[in-house]
């Protein structure tokens, strides 16, 4: 019902030269940028060229398979109990390796809570990730080291953190980029509006990578917009596209032309990475519930990893002891982060008093001294 | 018979279910309240039996939801609005201070904001940040909210009631490590009022004075202390705006001590009200100064640190010994 | 700099069939729906038709000069110390009358603080908007009387009341539709963006009714945005137009037709009447700060009172009789205004403690006592 | 000489351009900020001096003037943001609460968030809705977030410069009815403490501790009360986050008596915790209860009525002389 007053437009082409798409659409959607097919089969896309070499392109098949694998790993470590919680990244990989892949070291990201493929591509070590989900921190990586900030969990704040970040960037003449993740619920928070404002008056070098992975926990995308989101930028006057959110090489393209056009003073991009998110919301979370099995079942077969494959071995790009090499490195990545999660060790309770000032605070300082003076009496207690 | 055991969540979900059928402008509106039944299943069941136009998924937009909510009570629906987790309703914190808030006085009285905002609150589940909050204060402060929040499920299940008939904005905490504890509840009964305090269990030596979740661990710090040989009051406030200072002022006149408990954190929350108010009203019988045991000024804490940021056992009787030494 | 990078684009077309518009933009700037020409004439737009008899056209001017002369009267009521402060809608009578006749009155209003026009529209009486900006209340009309929402401040707030109601008029199977008034600077608030989006999920039957008077305070558009206002709604799946925002017939007309097309089931549209503010942004504004006085002189050649005065003449539909008893209703109703705002009491003290809540506070209930037997007090010392 | 005689406003904006001189990072950013020099002219002249690239006329929108703070923060600046007046920064509260108080502590002390957040606040000019609220005890229950406010012109300058050198997000009150106080202003000075309180006047029969703008109320009060004899010392707090309890502690000592003063609502205001903790820390010196005189629960009143509902002398000497009566 709600769509049907849209339902008779033509799908707009966005405006900017560079992002315009000339695909004919799957029938009901949108176009979308793809350069390789479900099926494994190289296409070309006009405004998004792209050449990698077969090195490149197991490279990228690697970053796939090791986060999946690690993915899969911390949804195992959940159900033994060694986390807390766990949001998977399960179908999203293409679009997290593709867009983390486009990103120089100098770029800076701004991730939500299941960003785990860009994590990897940025160097952050995988069982960093697992802290804040197994309680033991909030997120216990360096933003700085790899210019990966920490995960954010209230919906949509960290795209105005991104641009603020990027305005910095340009004051300081720099022409690294900044991108900033967020989902196709985050869409709807209104930070994430006035984000598109700050970023357009200002010219920030930012990209927007909306991951719409059709589902925020049991919504579907139709309780946020009734137009497809990447339309949304137009209105804010900087392009937005559509892309093919399986296909890793068309998000690295589009990522890395969005990239260049922050970098080269042209301001803000959206890119709309058209996904699935294959599991559940969280390992909270029961997808029964809400959705239907055959929509999942239809997602399989645009699986991004199998593509990639098909392709790889059509092409001879990789031969069997490339993928029996991978495998073994995932078994290793796996149990190197079983190991480190389970010799996590939960903070001293002083922790709680660390950190909340970087000058300190009276208060703090006075609740510091009573808890320990508490706790030492317990000490004390049993000394006795 | 019209007693039924049910849980926390069971009993709000009961309440909601029974002032729907009672009237058809009350909705349940909130992100994934649908299908889901929200991620606790407290909405479980409803968009099934009254549709989608009165059990609504709504965009994930806090201020959305509140700022249409208030809409549409201004409409003459009556909506319960569900912010998903406490850490989650700052977005919508404008729309609840300056609109919700201040709307019906701004009218003069000509408009009414009949709106519910149920927040599922307060730790002790092991969740990620921003999921085991306490704010009621940054509520209870402002001037035109009702803040309030049941121990159990007999009570939530009435003070939902209640709070959907209120025609005042009200907001509903409800202490989730608590949502699957189960109690009678008496649907057919007779309901006290909505904001007034009760006392959970008699004693005579100091009173212990909390809410929500804590209200648990004063009754089994009642039960340890009586052990011991001491004679605790628990009172369970129900209600943090307005609060029942009549039933804590008469408990205290009677142990002359007191210890207010909370998760929130300590510094300016509720239990600075109490233990001002109070010792303004008891001054001459307090013998010794209302002691707080609560949240530290810190961020709520990585969950494997949560047992010992959250007041326990141990704590709250750590507080009555110092209140009973002096 | 800001807007370089679209300067390249097309104007777009709104997308909706009945808001396109087909007339050449003047240069730089976007087509506007024009129906009378700042020179009086009278054109055509193929999408908007109006066909309006010499008393309505009388009547549209007679509600212009009134409300201008209110304003005025205000205006000087500030100076003179009677109110506290006046937001003057100076320049912008074309866009609030017209919009405000185009409303049925099972139709319902969510203004910002400056829509006296449209409140003489729905015949809230114009001292009643005074007490506000006098101090004696926050507000002292009944929002339900004339459907007439009270002002709202806090900027931006009012356009999620107003999709909220609006979604209860469609729950209630009604065919009334809501207008939501919202400022150019107001469009860069997130709660505007919620609005939008809450307003197309749920397909309410709602008018976005914007008028961009350029600034926002000391702030022009281009801080809030590089491409014009009404193409947001594009974006959030809704059609968008722009109407000259000094022309009262063109106002009329395209807010007919978006009030129709919510009534009819289409749901939301964004109408952005470009117009200025002729004046200061409030009596505690200093413009000549931060804006040049050309602009305004500029502007001034576009009054909308002016051109509607110019084609009343020209076509006899109004006779130098007409003006001379304008004059003098102007006149009586400034006179009464003055009168009436003489004469506003201050509200009595205890007055503080009414209508917090509606079914009363404990805590309130004491502070009022308290607060009774304190003034009691001094009424005791002074009786002594 | 560095002694200069200055408004409050004028301070604020000496103390913007010497720390804008001597660090480039510093930002200015805001709504109105530039040409106008904000609706206060607090901002007076810095972007014709310093250029749009520091001093940002920002889009009209709160939550984004402070999440593009905070990544302003993040890239090394150090923006001192203004938000128009108090009832505006409620959209921006999420962004406060959330991410600028808490991103220190989630990172673990690795990133640091040396943001100022100017607020001019409280009533007493005669101001439309939303106009002269004081929301500071919604910002100091919150860790993470510092929170003061001067009394004066000279505070108004040092503690501005020691707010913008803090590596700790602050939120800086400004008593916007005593912007057009004129004080003289050691430019030259060393200056205590950004969290010290400071006793304004010293005196034996009762402390009174207040902050802002009713500082200058208790200072007259103070004087008035000398004419009939009773000796009173006003505290001036300065910090609302973190409290110098010390000195309050120290002044009660010897007065045996604390009123508490300020505009907030009482209920939950900064004077609950300040009464709490002093009940606590002197509860054998105290020959009264610690007494508050504030706002209302009530939203801010139309201004013909801000004068009843604003703490007067007359209202703070009505609770001296109850204070003393015990
Ligand atoms: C402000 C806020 N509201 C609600 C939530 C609870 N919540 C967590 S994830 C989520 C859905 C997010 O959907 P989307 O943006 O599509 O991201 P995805 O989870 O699909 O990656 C919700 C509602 C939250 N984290 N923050
Ligand atoms: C949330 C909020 N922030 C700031 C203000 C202060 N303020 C009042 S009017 C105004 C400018 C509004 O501009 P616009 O939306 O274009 O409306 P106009 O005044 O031009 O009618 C500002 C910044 C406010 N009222 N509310
Ligand atoms: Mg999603
Ligand atoms: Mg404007």
């Amino acid at each position: 019902m709600t769509v049907e007053s849209t339902a008779a437009r033509k799908p707009r082409r966005s405006s900017g030269k560079r992002t315009g798409t000339r695909k004919t659409p799957a029938a009901g959607q949108p176009e979308l940028v793809q350069l390789l097919t479900p099926e494994g089969e190289r296409v070309e896309h006009p405004d998004y060229l792209i050449d990698l070499t077969s090195d490149e392109l197991r490279g990228l098949y690697r970053d796939m398979v090791l986060t999946r694998r690690f993915d899969g790993e911390a949804t195992a470590l959940q159900r033994q109990g060694e986390l807390g919680l766990w949001a998977s990244l399960l179908g999203q990989e293409a679009a997290q390796i593709g867009s983390g892949r486009a990103l120089r070291d100098d770029d800076y990201v701004f991730p939500t809570y299941r960003e785990h493929g860009v994590a990897w591509c940025r160097g952050v070590d995988p069982t960093n990730l697992l802290g804040m989900f197994r309680g033991v921190n909030h997120g216990g990586w360096d933003p700085n080291s790899n210019n990966f900030h920490l995960y954010t969990i209230v919906i949509g704040s960290q795209t105005l953190h991104g641009v603020g970040y990027a305005m910095g960037v340009a004051k300081d003449g720099a022409d690294s980029a900044v991108i900033a993740y967020f989902g196709d619920g985050a869409s709807s928070q209104g930070d994430v509006a006035e984000a598109f404002t700050f970023s357009a008056v200002y010219n920030a070098p930012i990209v927007f990578f909306c991951q719409n992975n059709q589902w925020a926990i049991s919504e579907p995308t139709e309780k946020q917009t009734r137009v497809p989101l990447y339309q949304r930028a137009q209105g804010y006057g900087f392009p937005g596209v559509r892309v093919d959110g399986n296909d890793v090489l068309a998000c690295l393209a589009v990522t890395r032309a969005a990239l260049e056009r922050a970098r080269s003073g042209q301001g803000p991009m959206l890119v709309e990475a058209f996904t699935y998110r294959m599991g559940a919301h969280t390992t909270s979370d029961d997808p029964t519930r809400y959705r239907a099995e055959d929509e999942r079942v239809e997602w399989e077969a645009k699986d991004p990893i199998q593509r990639l494959r098909t392709y790889l071995e059509k092409e001879g790009f990789a031969d069997a002891s490339f993928f029996a090499e991978l495998e073994k490195e995932s078994d290793a990545l796996a149990k190197r982060v079983r190991e480190a999660v389970r010799a996590m060790p939960d903070p001293e309770p002083m922790a709680m008093f660390e950190h909340i000032y970087a000058d300190g605070h009276a208060l703090v300082d006075e609740e510091r001294a009573r808890f320990a003076a508490y706790q030492a009496s317990f000490a004390d207690a049993e000394g006795n | 018979m019209a007693i039924e055991k049910l849980s926390l969540a069971k009993a709000v979900n009961e309440a909601l279910r029974s002032t729907m059928e009672a009237d058809p402008k009350v909705l349940v509106m909130g992100e994934d309240v649908g299908k889901l039944g929200g991620v606790f299943r407290v909405t479980d069941g409803l968009q099934k039996d009254f549709g989608e136009d009165r059990v609504i998924d709504t965009p994930l937009a806090e201020s959305g939801i509140i700022g249409t909510a208030i809409g549409l009570a201004l409409r003459g629906y009556r909506p319960v609005a569900e912010i998903q987790f406490d850490g989650f309703v700052f977005p919508a914190y404008d729309q609840i201070v300056t609109q919700l808030a201040k709307m019906h006085a701004r009218a003069l009285g000509k408009v009414k904001l009949p709106v519910v905002i149920r927040i599922p609150y307060g730790g002790g589940i092991g969740a990620v940040e921003h999921h085991s909050e306490s704010p009621e204060a940054l509520f209870a402060h402002v001037a035109g909210l009702k803040v309030v929040s049941p121990s159990n499920a007999s009570d939530a299940y009435w003070m939902m009631r209640q709070a959907v008939e209120s025609d005042d904005p009200v907001i509903y905490f409800e202490p989730k490590r608590r949502y699957w504890d189960k109690a009678e509840v008496d649907t057919a009964a007779i309901p006290g009022p909505l904001h007034a305090a009760r006392v959970a269990r008699e004693g005579t030596d100091l009173t212990l004075a909390a809410y929500g979740p804590m209200v648990k661990v004063c009754l089994e710090a009642a039960a340890a202390a009586a052990e011991e040989g001491k004679s605790l009051e628990v009172v369970d406030l129900r209600s943090m705006s307005p609060i029942d200072f009549d039933t804590v002022q008469r408990s205290v006149e009677k142990t002359r001590r007191l210890v207010v408990v909370h998760e929130a954190p300590v510094f300016l929350g509720t239990g600075a009200e109490i233990a001002a108010r109070i010792t303004e009203r008891c001054f001459y019988h307090l013998e010794a100064p209302v002691l707080r045991v609560g949240g530290m000024h810190a961020p709520y804490p990585p969950a494997r640190l949560e047992d010992e940021y959250l007041p326990g056992l141990d704590r709250v009787l750590d507080s009555v010994d110092r209140a009973l030494a002096y």
